[in-house]
């Protein structure tokens, strides 16, 4: 009884279900890395993001979990999920593994984590002396208009371009030449 | 210094002596080459100016108290002095004479003897080029003058001798001597620069005085002398580098009888004479020089037995002679040295000259082939080669007796009585190999009978010409005759001359041991003699009796394998091993080394690029990998 | 306020540009004539409002933007690089019709960001610019006409680009971790003193990383070769110039943040220079294809800017501006060459420069000198570039470093000089008609051969101005 | 502007750009034109080259014609050229070269607007070198002469001439590899954030190992140059593949820019590194006189003979550099000067016989003095003169090394000396082959050198003959550079 | 363990994982799917950061906010460059485009 009590303590709940939502992601991030067909690893990817999302809720920002959800899952899944379904063969390929390749991918990958987790054991993370707590979406939508003013008006011009060359590279321009 | 320029007549005549042959080398060259007549004549009339110089100035100064010099800057380099000039005393004078009396003589010879050859105005060229040379050596203030136009003498000799260059042994011989006097002179150079290095200064009168022993331990000195007796042997043709000079007769005979007998090859010996008090300042060495003229001498000869070439005949004489002459002032007798070397520049030329006519005339250098020809039919060459032989000879009374008798008398007066054997059996050689050429071409076994006239019937050219042409060439014979014949009762006031300035050097004529004359002129008989039964006498085999000896016979012929020695030296070790080497060195070792960094870098080059294999991935890897590696860098 | 507006008057000049390139994009039919005036006219207008901003100092956007004589003249660079690049747009084969106003348009866009790139003192604006810049290149890439290259080259610069760009961003997270604040003008007053902790240094290193990709240092450069070679030739030459350059000046305002006084930092960039130097001018030796070639050289060139960077002196950052306006202008004159060869939009093989020097001696002087200038030979600008840059490492004391990169100079003469022979030298098969070269051309050559020699000769103004540039940045 | 500050230096230089910039305008058909407007601008240079140095003024010494003109303000750099006793000589030797080579290529056919420009390029980086005073302007100048050797000798070059263009100029430009850390270590180390060379050699500027290390960095660098043992294969192969007139102005000019470096810069700056490293100096210059004579004897290219003989000859150089004496000095520059003079007329006599013969193997010829004897002649004479016979200009720079290194290395000395017998053999052995013996039939009918092609190598000839026979009129103005410098060595 | 370093790590891991991923990925796709996971990795770091450190808590958001929008136009031209490979050479295997190298 006791057990289950402190079993749904709020920390402790939330210490499950942070587990959970670490669990999702990496099982996600393994997914939507490993499996050949390409199919899974966009589901392997949006389970991954999701848990994404919940890390950021945890991080104490439901807002850019949303945004996560919605920008990531729900936009750049999907349009990738539109670019293999409009290309119908895209998806039936699957390339055979070399194990030698995985072999030496698993290696550099790992040296790097092994550098990270270098880096992140070695270094003596400093809070900042003063800490505002102003999480406020009210104070992140004036910070966008005030000082990433400049940011914001430029990523327009990114999406405006990434659109525009989209366009022109796989639109209407290119017909395969046979 | 210049205002005395024409005020001066000793130094005017000095420098217009010495200088005209070199105008007149220049004018060939550059302007007069087209025109051969005119090379001639200007060659010609500057060496004549020259002779009326040099006979100027030695009647002059034939009383001359102290050395005359004359010097002006040539060079200055930091603390090094080079002067140019003049030093006229009594030797020098002496040797100037002898050079522009015999240049001239054979200057005029070679207008005959020359004749209508394509080089002619080259000829001339290179004639004047070596008067001057020599001139200019002759009358040098300093060593460093004296090894200079020792040079451009020897340079004279290479572009003489190679005359007839299309001749590949003409060529070779030039090289060869050009070469091995070298080899001689880089000891010479090396000697002068110790002594300059040692002593500070190059001056020969400041060398042959006491001072040098206060400046320069007696080891050294012994050392520089060794070394510029290395010149010595160079020029002079001395063991061991004697070789060159009967390779040298491949020159025109006027040159041979200029360069190769009377002049240049005698400048070894009056260099020895020039700083013989140096010389004479280390005993050691002067005896080593004394063997090495003795050795010189003896080997010469017997080559000069063996011979059929009437050139090489003299040639080895004249190596066996300046050996004599080596062997005379290294026994101390400065005036028989000199005094021989003036003679035998007199008959030696006379023999060159006489022999040039026969060969002109019979277009042959084999002395049987000029005997059985009918060379005796050449009268006045004929007549004068005898005279000569007998000067050479040392046979009363010619000059070359009393010279001879002088150098004799020198030796005799050393402790040791080797030095006088061995200077008694080169006489007796000496007569015996020139009788032999003489009784072989006088009395020949038998004659080609259709021969007439005097000037041989080889013919080229009609008679008149060919006659004018063969008197040019005669009158030099005669007065060289005449000099022969007259030149030893000068003895003596040649000797008040010479060696009133070294105030009668050490010993110079030795006792007059009485005994020596007649030994010595018996010995020249007996010499003689011999060679009257082998060749002269009617029905004579005409084979000497060292040709009966088949293995003496090739030794002497062969040289004494000296050459055969230089060649597989210069063939096994200069050629096979350092040239060989080196050049193999140079193309794979170091030029292969750079060439094989040059192809390694490429080759690294293509390695490199297999990194961009256009596999994306595997250069993604690199990438992160690098990557991390540079972050752990970091860790360690 | 209106005074804050003149600060940002080159980067509204671009996007003017690209305004009037989209427009022109909506055009119905294509007219290429109409599409090069306008960018010749409007890029060159271009130059003359970056060159009439130079003065200008001041900042912008809280902060964020910083406009002072180092961004300017970077910016008068980059116009000038656009300008350049636009002159070489006669013939614009390489390139379909109907796309040219989106070429001219990304182009602009591309300018526009490294504007902001070179002026962005805060991160993120520093990130977004650079991203700009990137894909308006990662488009540009497979615009070409071709049979496949360009998008295989394509693909392969925007992988190896978005994954440096992670990393990038990856480093900044942490430069933010430890340092709390986003802003360069903040950082450099905190990094100095914790940079001696692994994240600081590694972030750094890390956000490098990004612009290292720009510059194509080793072992971000195997993008370059390929791109170089599948891009159009007039693409080709944008990115191995104007981003070049604008990398250059981000990687000098990165590496000034570290205050000089870590030896980590040195040893990497050290290490990257010399990899970079040595890898490029040796893979270069066995390049057959030109623009390749000239790839390989950049690489290199990589390696010897960062020599000047890496001296984190006034001297060493002044140098490596002069550098990079040396390498700019050099590496436009090898491109002129380049197009005005393959005139059909092909690429070039190196044989194919053959009987040049019968077909047009000007652009085979051009070439010559410009392929000197790239080896570093006097009297070009490229020598006095090298000359300076050593200069500083020197000051340095590091004197290995130069001695390497010398040697190293002297191996790419090697495949210059393999460029040179190809066109002095060959004599090609058949016989290749002269090659037509219109006045404005040869007026353009001439004055870039007249710019190469006479920077080269009299670097002295030239100088002072990169001098006040470093001055400005430090 | 007054005569007396007419600035003659920069007018030699910038005859040799102008005259580079009118070739540059003139099309490319007018052949004639251009050969002369070369002649007129290449005569300018030896004009004027020769007036300066009979107006040297010797009683006064040092640097006169001085032109200094602040160039970059903030590298301290100058625009310095002066004249002093050790580049007068050399200056007026490149004027000779200059003038000789443009006369000798008179029959060029074959791209003759690009030859004259490079080769004014060329020549205008040798001046350069030579007058300027400045560390930067050294460097600038002394690439600027090495590029043009590519082209000259690739497109105008014969025998192996890519290969042989390829290694000379990469070989010479890695020797700029060392030049330039040593130059920027000297700048730095100096403190004085100056180029001027006049104010980095005041003594004390810097420390002993500084010099060292400075110095033997420089002296590799120019060293290759100037066919330092073992650094000198690139010589042979590029004289083999260049034309004539290249030939001449490679070895007769260009070598000596490299022992000029090392004594301009090297020795000038670092004289105590100087003295430390002679011994070295000294193996590697007798290294290379007793290897070039050995090898030269094997070879049968009449070019890869003088190849070998100018390391030979370019090792007196060095050994005379090697002494650190009066005389040392004195000869190596003399030597510097006769070389080039000997080598130019070498090759014009080479390259002529080449020009009709079109063989330059010496088994193939033979016999050629029957057939052009004026050529020959030539040839024979710059034999003559490189085997060191006396009154030929390069004998007296050949005493007065000699002399010095027997005083300061009696061993090496004495080997060095020894090496003339070699050289001597191997000189007359070509002279022999190629010149006497029997002539060639094949080729009988051609033509001897007539006056007017001749006029180069006379007045080559005539310089030889000269300074050979009145050294002192050379040796006076290299003594006023050369004893204050000795006298003012620590 | 709801500490800074759990997100720093995790983080690590994403972007290891994508770096992995990356590599052996022959898929253009896959590729692309693992730059995406770099990405987040990225946005982890930030928010973490965000949340454990900055003075000010709006930073991290915005650039989380930032780096979807740039991963959002990544992948659009990204996607749409793929596209064309696809139609060039008819595969999105990455080992297919091997045209260039050397």
């Amino acid at each position: 009884m006791n057990s289950v009590q402190s079993l749904i303590q709020p920390q402790v709940l939330a210490q499950i279900g942070f587990a959970g939502i670490v669990a999702l992601t990496l099982t996600g991030a393994l997914i939507a890395v490993f499996p050949r067909n390409i199919l899974y690893n966009i589901l392997g990817l949006i389970v991954c993001l999701t848990g994404v999302a919940g890390i950021f809720v945890y991080l104490g920002s439901p807002f850019i979990a949303l945004m996560e959800l919605l920008i990531y899952v729900g936009a750049i899944c999907i349009s990738i999920i539109f670019a293999i379904m409009l290309s119908r063969p895209l998806h039936l390929s699957l390339p055979k593994r070399a194990l030698p390749k995985v072999g030496l991918a698993l290696g550099v990958g790992a040296a790097v984590f092994i550098m990270l987790s270098a880096i992140i054991s070695r270094t003596e993370w400093q809070p900042a002396a003063m800490r505002s707590s102003d999480w406020s979406i009210a104070t992140l939508g004036a910070y966008l208009l005030t000082r990433y003013n400049l940011v914001f008006e430029v990523i327009s011009l990114v999406l405006l371009v990434a659109i525009l060359g989209a366009i022109i590279i796989a639109g209407y321009a290119r017909r395969s030449p046979s | 210094m210049t205002s005395s320029w024409f005020q001066d007549p000793t130094l005017l005549a000095a420098m217009l002596g010495a200088l005209l042959p070199f105008v007149s080398f220049v004018l060939i060259m550059v302007f007069t080459r087209p025109y051969p007549k005119l090379s001639a004549t200007i060659s010609v009339a500057a060496v004549s100016v020259s002779v009326i110089c040099a006979l100027f100035l030695l009647g002059r100064h034939w009383h001359l108290e102290h050395p005359i010099q004359y010097t002006t800057k040539w060079l200055v380099s930091g603390e090094l002095y080079v002067p140019f000039g003049f030093m006229l005393d009594q030797l020098s004078l002496l040797m100037l004479t002898i050079v522009a009396v015999i240049s001239f003589l054979v200057q005029v010879y070679s207008l005959g003897y020359m004749a209508g050859d394509p080089g002619f105005s080259r000829y001339y060229a290179f004639q004047s080029l070596f008067a001057w040379a020599m001139m200019t050596m002759s009358i040098a203030p300093t060593m460093l003058q004296f090894y200079i136009f020792w040079e451009l003498v020897g340079l004279a000799s290479y572009l003489l001798i190679g005359f007839y260059y299309e001749k590949f042994s003409a060529s070779e011989a030039g090289k060869k001597a050009f070469v091995m006097t070298r080899v001689g002179d880089i000891a010479f150079f090396l000697g002068i620069l110790l002594v300059l290095l040692n002593f500070g200064n190059l001056n020969i009168l400041d060398m042959n005085s006491v001072d040098v022993t206060a400046r320069m331990s007696p080891a050294l000195i012994t050392l520089c002398a060794i070394l510029i007796f290395g010149g010595v042997a160079g020029k002079s043709a001395q063991f061991p580098l004697l070789t060159w000079l009967p390779d040298a007769m491949e020159g025109p005979t006027p040159v041979s009888a200029l360069l190769h007998s009377a002049t240049m090859v005698a400048a070894g010996v009056y260099m020895f004479a020039r700083i013989f008090p140096f010389f004479s300042k280390s005993a050691t060495a002067m005896t080593l020089f004394l063997a090495i003229g003795m050795i010189t001498m003896l080997l010469a000869s017997t080559m000069a037995m063996v011979t059929r070439d009437i050139k090489q005949v003299w040639a080895y004489s004249t190596i066996s002679q300046l050996g004599f002459m080596v062997m005379g002032l290294a026994a101390g007798s400065y005036f028989a040295g000199v005094f021989h070397l003036t003679t035998h520049a007199g008959f030696k030329a006379l023999l060159f000259l006489c022999s040039g006519v026969f060969i002109h005339a019979y277009e042959t250098n084999d002395m049987y082939e000029i005997g059985r020809q009918g060379g005796r039919g050449l009268k006045i060459p004929m007549v004068c080669m005898t005279l000569g032989a007998a000067a050479l000879s040392g046979l009363p009374p010619f000059s070359g007796f009393f010279s001879k008798e002088a150098i004799m008398g020198g030796l005799a007066g050393l402790h040791n009585p080797i030095w006088l054997w061995g200077g008694l059996l080169g006489a007796f050689l000496t007569a015996y190999y020139s009788f032999r050429l003489i009784f072989l071409i006088l009395f020949p076994s038998k004659i080609k009978e259709p021969h007439h006239g005097e000037h041989g019937g080889h013919g080229h050219g009609d008679d008149h010409h060919h006659a004018g042409l063969y008197w040019v060439m005669a009158w030099p014979l005669i007065i060289l005759a005449t000099v022969t014949l007259v030149l030893g009762l000068f003895q003596t006031p040649l000797e008040n001359f010479l060696v009133g300035h070294y105030g009668g050097a050490e010993g110079h004529g030795g006792g007059h041991h009485a005994w020596l004359l007649y030994v010595a002129v018996g010995l020249a008989l007996s010499g003689v003699g011999l060679a009257w039964l082998e060749f002269g006498r009617k029905g004579a085999s005409q084979v000497g009796f060292v040709e009966r000896m088949e293995p003496v016979k090739t030794l002497f012929a062969e040289r004494w394998y000296i050459d055969h020695f230089y060649r597989l030296f210069l063939d096994y070790v200069i050629y096979g091993i350092f040239s060989n080497l080196f050049t193999r060195n140079d193309r794979q070792v170091i030029d292969g080394g750079i060439d094989g960094i040059c192809r390694a870098t490429v080759g690294g080059g293509r390695m490199l690029s297999f990194l961009q294999s256009g596999m994306l991935q595997y250069n993604l890897m690199v990438m992160f990998a690098v990557l991390a590696l540079v972050a752990l860098y970091f860790f360690f | 306020m209106m005074n804050l507006w003149t600060l940002f008057i080159p980067e509204l000049y671009c996007l003017l540009m690209a305004v009037v390139f989209f427009g022109l994009a909506m055009s119905a039919s294509p007219n290429p004539r109409r599409d090069y005036f306008a960018a010749l006219f409007m890029a060159g207008v271009g130059v003359v409002v970056a060159l009439a901003c130079v003065r200008l100092e001041g900042t912008l956007f809280f902060e964020a933007y910083r406009v002072d004589l180092f961004s300017q003249v970077f910016k008068v660079m980059l116009a000038m690089g656009f300008f350049l690049v636009v002159c070489l747009c006669t013939e614009l084969n390489g390139i379909e019709e109907r796309h040219h106003p989106e070429f001219y348009l990304f182009l602009s866009t591309c300018t526009l960001a490294m504007m902001m790139l070179v002026s962005s003192v805060e991160l993120l604006t520093i990130y977004v610019a650079l991203e700009l810049s990137s894909y308006s290149l990662y488009i540009l890439v497979p615009l070409r006409r071709g049979d496949g290259i360009d998008v295989e080259a394509g693909i392969k610069y925007l992988m190896v680009g978005a994954c440096a760009s992670a990393v990038m961003l990856f480093g900044l997270s942490y430069i933010f971790g430890v340092t709390h604040t986003t802003y360069l003008v903040e950082i450099v007053q905190v990094l100095p003193s914790v940079i001696g902790t692994p994240a600081a240094i590694v972030g750094l290193l890390l956000m490098l990383c990004g612009f290292f990709f720009k510059l194509a240092v080793f072992p971000f450069h195997f993008w370059a070769p390929d791109v170089y070679q599948g891009a159009a030739n007039q693409v080709t030459a944008y990115i191995a110039t104007a981003s070049k350059v604008a990398a250059v000046a981000i990687i000098m305002r990165v590496v000034a943040l570290s205050g000089g006084n870590s030896k980590y930092l040195v040893d990497v960039l050290v290490t990257l220079s010399i990899a970079s130097m040595t890898l490029g001018n040796l893979v270069a030796i066995v390049q057959k294809d030109m623009k390749r070639l000239l790839a390989y050289s950049s690489i290199s060139h990589a390696g010897y800017v960062l020599i000047g960077i890496l001296s984190m002196s006034a001297s060493g950052y002044a140098s490596a501006i002069f550098y990079a306006l040396a390498y700019l202008v050099m590496n436009l004159c090898c491109f002129l060459v380049v197009v005005k060869v393959a005139h059909d939009g092909s690429d070039l093989k190196i044989a194919q420069l053959a009987g040049l020097h019968r077909r047009s001696p000007l652009l085979a002087m051009a070439l010559m000198l410009a392929v000197f200038g790239l080896a570093g030979i006097p009297p070009t600008i490229g020598f006095t570039g090298k000359f300076l840059v050593f200069a500083a490492a020197m000051e340095k004391g590091y004197v290995t470093l130069v001695i390497i990169a010398m040697i190293n100079a002297t191996i790419s003469l090697y495949y210059y000089i393999l460029v040179v022979k190809a066109a002095y030298l060959m004599e090609s098969d058949e016989e290749l008609p002269g090659l037509p070269v219109s006045i404005p051309t040869k007026v353009l050559t001439v004055v870039l051969v007249t710019v190469m020699v006479v920077f080269g000769v009299f670097p002295h103004h030239l100088l002072e101005v990169a001098r006040a540039a470093a001055r400005a940045l430090m | 502007m007054e005569f007396a500050n007419f600035p003659y230096l920069s007018t030699i230089l910038f005859s040799c750009v102008v005259g580079l910039l009118v070739i540059l305008v003139i099309p490319a058909e007018r052949k004639m034109l251009i050969k002369w407007v070369s002649l007129v601008f290449s005569g300018i240079p030896m004009v004027l080259s020769i007036y300066l140095f009979f107006a040297y003024d010797k009683a006064q010494g040092g640097l006169q014609f001085v032109e200094k003109v602040l160039w970059v303000d903030s590298m301290g750099i100058y625009y310095f050229n002066a004249a002093d006793g050790f580049n007068l000589p050399m200056l007026m030797l490149t004027g000779i070269v200059l003038f000789t080579g443009v006369l000798t290529m008179w029959e060029l056919e074959l791209r003759v607007k690009e030859f004259f420009a490079f080769t004014f390029l060329l020549v205008a980086g040798v001046f350069g070198v030579f007058m300027s005073m400045d560390l930067f302007f050294i460097f600038v100048w002394y690439d600027v002469s090495l590029f043009p050797m590519y082209p000259l000798i690739a497109i105008w070059g014969s025998t192996r001439k890519e290969y042989g263009a390829m290694k000379l100029t990469i070989y010479l430009l890695a020797g700029s590899a060392l030049i330039l850390p040593a130059i920027l270590y000297l700048f730095v180390n100096s403190g004085l954030n100056t180029f001027d060379i006049v104010a980095l050699m005041q003594p004390g500027v810097f420390t002993p190992f500084q010099q060292k290390f400075a110095f033997i960095l420089l002296y590799l660098g120019f060293g290759i140059l100037a066919g330092v043992w073992p650094f000198h294969t690139w010589s042979p192969v590029g004289h083999v593949a260049a034309p004539t007139s290249v030939s001449m102005i490679h070895a007769g000019v260009l070598m000596k820019l490299g022992a000029f470096g090392v004594l301009r810069v090297a020795i000038f700056l670092c004289p105590e590194g100087w003295q430390y490293w002679a011994q070295l100096m000294a193996v590697l210059a007798t290294c290379g006189i007793v290897y070039g004579a050995f090898v030269g004897l094997a070879q049968t290219d009449l070019k890869y003979v003088i190849g070998y003989s100018s390391v030979s000859h370019m090792g007196i150089v060095g050994l005379g550099l090697a002494t650190v004496t009066v005389d040392g000095l004195n000869g190596a520059v003399f030597q510097m000067f006769a070389h080039g003079v000997m080598t130019a007329l070498l090759f014009s006599s080479v390259g002529y016989i080449y020009e009709k013969t079109h063989t330059k193997m010496i088994p193939e010829l033979g016999g050629m003095s029957k057939i052009m004897p004026v050529a020959s002649g030539y040839f024979i004479l710059a034999a003559l003169a490189g085997i060191g016979v006396p009154c030929l200009a390069s004998f007296w720079a050949e005493l007065l090394v000699f002399i010095s290194a027997f005083k300061t290395y009696p061993v090496r000395g004495a080997l060095a000396i020894c090496a003339l017998v070699v050289g001597a053999l191997f000189m007359l052995r070509v002279v022999q082959r190629t010149f006497y013996g029997e002539k060639n039939e094949q080729f009988e009918h051609l033509p001897d050198l007539t006056f007017v092609p001749g006029i180069p190598r006379m007045i080559l000839a005539a310089v030889i003959v000269l300074f050979g026979l009145f050294p002192s009129v050379m040796l006076d103005v290299i003594q006023v550079a050369s004893v204050p410098f000795i006298n003012g060595l620590p | 363990m709801n500490s800074l370093t759990t997100y720093l790590f995790l983080a690590a891991l994403l972007f290891s994982l994508g770096i992995f991923g990356v590599f052996q990925r022959r898929s253009l796709i896959g590729m692309l799917i693992a730059i995406e996971l770099m990405l987040n990795g990225a946005s982890i770091n930030f928010m973490a950061f965000n949340r454990f450190l900055a003075p000010d808590p709006i930073v991290g958001q915005i650039y989380t906010l930032f780096i979807m929008g740039i991963a959002a136009a990544e992948a659009a031209i990204a996607l749409s460059i793929i596209v064309a490979v696809f139609r060039r050479l008819g595969s999105i295997n990455i080992e297919r485009a091997q045209e260039l190298r050397g």
